[in-house]
């Protein structure tokens, strides 16, 4: 990576510029929680964030170890059910949430519950959905930020905990998602990458710095397109890097591990 | 509203709101006191095979005394709901696997055997990866709502979640399509616990609760389950709750037994009062590793203590919880409260 | 009426005397609430009321004019919600529930929603079911305290506004009502009546002091039973009429009514 | 999960969620400033032909200077939830029948005309009775359900009422097995009012509410309407609502406008403020019996005044106010304070 930032600062910086002024995040703690603050200090100052233990619009005083700690709701607007922020999302009212997951493919589809043998026999078992199946059914878009190597991005999931664009176009409507729903982009350590509108399969939109195209391939499962013309990365600015450091996280909770 | 699909997932429990309704006719109501100890509550309302349910966020808000008596009693083959379970399912998973038969039996899994940010249990993947453990997949919504349409006295509720996935398949939720939109729908079967247990900031002796901050799934719980034990930071007297009936959260004809249990979320946060004690949770995460090790630990802070004070009191007693109590309200800052 | 007492006393007495201590009632304004405030007085300390609009166990000041205003929760353990109460009903936990109506036929199905006409043109509206028509569906036993005359006993309600026994034995569990739950008890300005429970329609348990069975059967619209030994009604005793008087009811707003 | 039968009422509303999704989807969320005048939020947010729903029950806690403003500026064919609706539905139906066209159009009816202990009102009655409003008929609690629903974004739950009665037959609720236990459950469609109108006692210049008491169903119906008004009886500083967000019973993101409105369920009960004006309301009541009183009642106390506070001044100003706070708080004890 390049001198001046590291590679997880890089990802809190492109995922915090994805989102908008004005909307609504479902965050989890971590990375999504970092860039949610970071974008709240530098182009989305009525971003609001809620987490889904029940704080709606905290004020931050550090990170949250936990979505359900008490510092997920530190002067709130509201401390409320989870019921109440699952309805919300239900409702229509959020628009980006933030997921994970130990294995993702080209729909944007996610495993967080099994790796190997078959259910209910797992060789590895993971800790499931949590509340992802659900941000990722309820609210509009679905990120992910994520490490990019090949046991990660596979061509078939081992179980499919957490829906993306299930088997493609259409799929999510049919199985009773809500329409217009559904996986947005994926930051990774190499790349940004987002959707084909027509084929839902996962594409790169663009390169990090220093990162090539046939690197990027190279540690993909599955074939993966390119939005023309494919660009690069724009590099954290200063201004980010000072906000990230000094104010989002100074204790180097979540920029520290990279 | 014809039935599309349906996950073939074991469903633990009964989901029959008139079978419910038979046992509700007989709860008892009167504004009884209901204080008593831990020890006393576990014993006359947590039966063996029961189906269990726990309160808080995973390590927020826990009734860790309940849990770690439950264990201690060696209760066997319950049946539990893995919301959002974090240090409570490692807790009870310390019953399985170690040679004192299976507290666990059966776990309704949302989210089990990860810590958030603190990583997995290595116990807890035993257990679960070990057979004698049955589990059905489902969401942190989907359980909640599971909770709800027990607590609302129906047999199901619908979602828009859990379609389409593996999630569903391994749950035993049905899809229909809804008879007035057309809208495809997840149904979830009302879940009735058998006991459940809440740690709240204040009760008075009947059970009437007050919660400070978020509430995730507590109040449905409550409501929800057939038998139910509160433990409470403080004993509050009933005029101070008539004082002020709109804080109360849990009504006291859910509740059949009150412990007074300062510091009960220890080692988990209890919002206002103390955080989570992150040093001792690595201990123990750092214990789980080897099942030798492990058993040392538990019968250090587990088997080998009388009671939850005690516990507490090995894990640096009173200027522990200080320091807890000045992370949680950020009085050291700003040399950062959580180191 | 004999001296000492009026006709809404002893109804008030009556009713009261149904409630067993420790169990639940939800109650509205008027004659129930003044029956279980008597009772909680008499034999049934640890009797909890509840009203519809979300007051659990308050300790009433004096009678609510609505069963949503700030009377009904005042000094309660809990002001909570209408869904909240209406769902503690469903789950099973109140055991009665006072209701009344325009019209009662023989299988305590009550009107209050339209005489005359048909729906929807009524040549009268009346309110409706408010919550009458969830308490009867929902809470164990049914109570119903009203005037005892032909207009109001009638062989067939012009609108089946809220639950009684419906067509007869079978047919709340056919229809989906909970198991077990239904009609209990009717008193009235001439008797005390219930429910057959082979053929549950409505009979006389007691007569009021100086009533005749006649007399009852000319104000009933409906074939009438009687409950073998038919019994006389207990008149208030002095203890009663002084609770009632002086604690319950002091401003003669539901007693002064008759 | 068969349809078994179905009500013959009309259903008023769309309940599709998806459609209902589509409309949030662009309903603004920031923390802005929302504050306004009560005639502002009324022309900006209450449409000829909404769908119209009303918080508090029926003389408590209701936003009278918004349904007064409603019926001042004419607003027609609305469409209306009669949920334990009393004085709340006699200010609507002085929109009907006396030559200014008609405010309401259709009625979901729980509770309408009646005025629990207080009697009916006639002209309540000359208007549900004159045939030009529409109706269908429900329960409060199934009406509760419908705006819970909604709430939840789901287009329907089951309820264990209406079963059996011709309430059930004359509304739009739908009779179906439970495909998990085989009970016979009401399904309620979801109602998504247009609009929706609630009084709170505290309430911040971006929405946040605290409600005092009894929250009826105020909760839900905030969540469940595409557009909220919120009145409050004393606007508070963001910092105090950030300072316990546990009080907190309806975020911002759910409110379009707030009006700070003294007195605002004026002469109804407002909990912990003022007690009903039981004189006015007689007076009200009395003037409904003929038509030509009423005219000129409304217009001394609707038409003919600018704003809701020169209602209460014309009804006595201060220190009626007073009057009614020392009722609320019992002050006048043991006089009789109702009297």
């Amino acid at each position: 990576m390049s001198v001046g930032y590291n590679a997880m600062e890089l990802m809190v910086c492109c995922a915090a510029r994805l989102l908008e002024d004005g909307r609504t995040a479902a965050v989890g703690t971590g990375v999504p929680c970092a860039a949610a603050m970071l974008a709240q200090r530098t182009h989305a100052p009525n971003l609001v964030i809620l987490f889904e233990a029940g704080g709606i619009a905290p004020q931050l005083p550090t990170m949250p170890i936990s979505v359900g700690d008490s510092r997920a709701f530190h002067r709130a607007v509201m401390a409320t059910s989870m019921a109440d922020i699952m309805e919300t999302c239900q409702r229509g009212l959020i628009d980006y949430t933030f997921l994970g997951g130990a294995q993702i493919d080209a729909y944007g589809n996610l495993n967080s519950t099994q790796i190997g043998g078959e259910h209910p026999r797992p060789k590895v078992r993971l800790p499931g959905s949590g509340g992802a199946n659900d941000l990722a059914s309820l609210c509009w878009r679905i990120l992910v930020v994520t490490n990019h190597d090949r046991r990660r991005f596979v061509e078939k999931v081992d179980f499919l905990t957490t829906p993306g664009y299930l088997s493609g176009p259409g799929a999510r409507e049919a199985a009773g998602l809500p329409p217009g729903s559904g996986p947005y982009r994926v930051i990774t350590d190499l790349a940004v990458l987002g959707y084909d509108d027509g084929t839902k399969r996962m594409r790169i939109l663009s390169l990090h710095p220093g990162v090539t195209l046939a690197q990027v391939r190279a540690a993909t499962g599955f074939e993966l397109g390119v939005r023309e013309p494919l660009t690069a990365t724009d590099p954290p600015t200063s201004e980010e890097l000072r906000l990230l450091r000094e104010e989002v996280d100074p204790l180097r909770y979540v920029i520290g591990r990279h | 509203m014809d039935l599309l699909s349906q996950g073939e997932g074991a469903l633990f429990g009964d989901p029959s709101s008139n079978r419910a309704r038979q046992f509700f006719a007989d709860k008892p109501r009167a504004l009884t006191d209901k204080v008593m100890t831990v020890r006393e509550a576990v014993g006359r309302f947590v039966h063996d095979g029961d189906y269990f349910a726990s309160g808080g966020f995973g390590c927020s808000r826990i009734a860790t005394s309940v849990l770690h008596e439950i264990v201690r009693q060696g209760k066997q083959r319950l049946q539990f709901a893995g919301h959002t379970a974090t240090h409570d399912f490692q807790i009870l998973c310390a019953g399985n696997g170690l040679g004192r038969g299976a507290t666990l039996a059966a776990v309704d899994i949302s989210y089990v055997v990860g810590l958030e940010a603190r990583g997995l249990s290595p116990h807890a993947r035993r257990v679960m990866e070990s057979g004698e453990v049955a589990f059905t997949e489902w969401s942190n919504f989907t359980l909640a709502l599971r909770f709800k349409a027990a607590a609302m006295g129906v047999p199901f509720l619908p979602a828009r979640s859990l379609l389409g996935t593996d999630t569903f398949r391994y749950s035993a939720a049905r899809a229909v399509a809804c008879p007035f939109t057309g809208e495809r729908l997840a149904l979830v079967p009302a879940l009735y616990p058998d006991v459940a247990v809440l740690h709240v900031h204040e009760a008075d002796c009947h059970g009437n609760c007050r919660i400070l901050g978020t509430t995730v799934s507590d109040l449905d719980i409550a409501r929800a389950a057939k038998r139910v034990v509160v433990t409470c930071e403080r004993l509050i007297p009933n005029d101070e709750i008539r004082r002020d009936p709109s804080r109360t959260v849990v009504p006291f004809f859910c509740v059949d037994a009150v412990c007074e249990v300062p510091y009960g979320s220890y080692p988990g946060n209890m919002p206002y009062e103390y955080y989570s004690d992150e040093e001792h949770l690595r201990h123990w995460l750092a214990a789980e590793k080897d099942c030798e090790t492990y058993r040392a630990f538990l019968e250090q802070y587990l088997y080998g203590v009388t009671d939850f004070e005690e516990y507490w009191q090995r894990c640096g007693g009173l200027s522990r919880m200080q320091e807890l109590r000045r992370q949680e309200l950020l009085l050291n800052r700003p040399n950062g409260e959580t180191g």
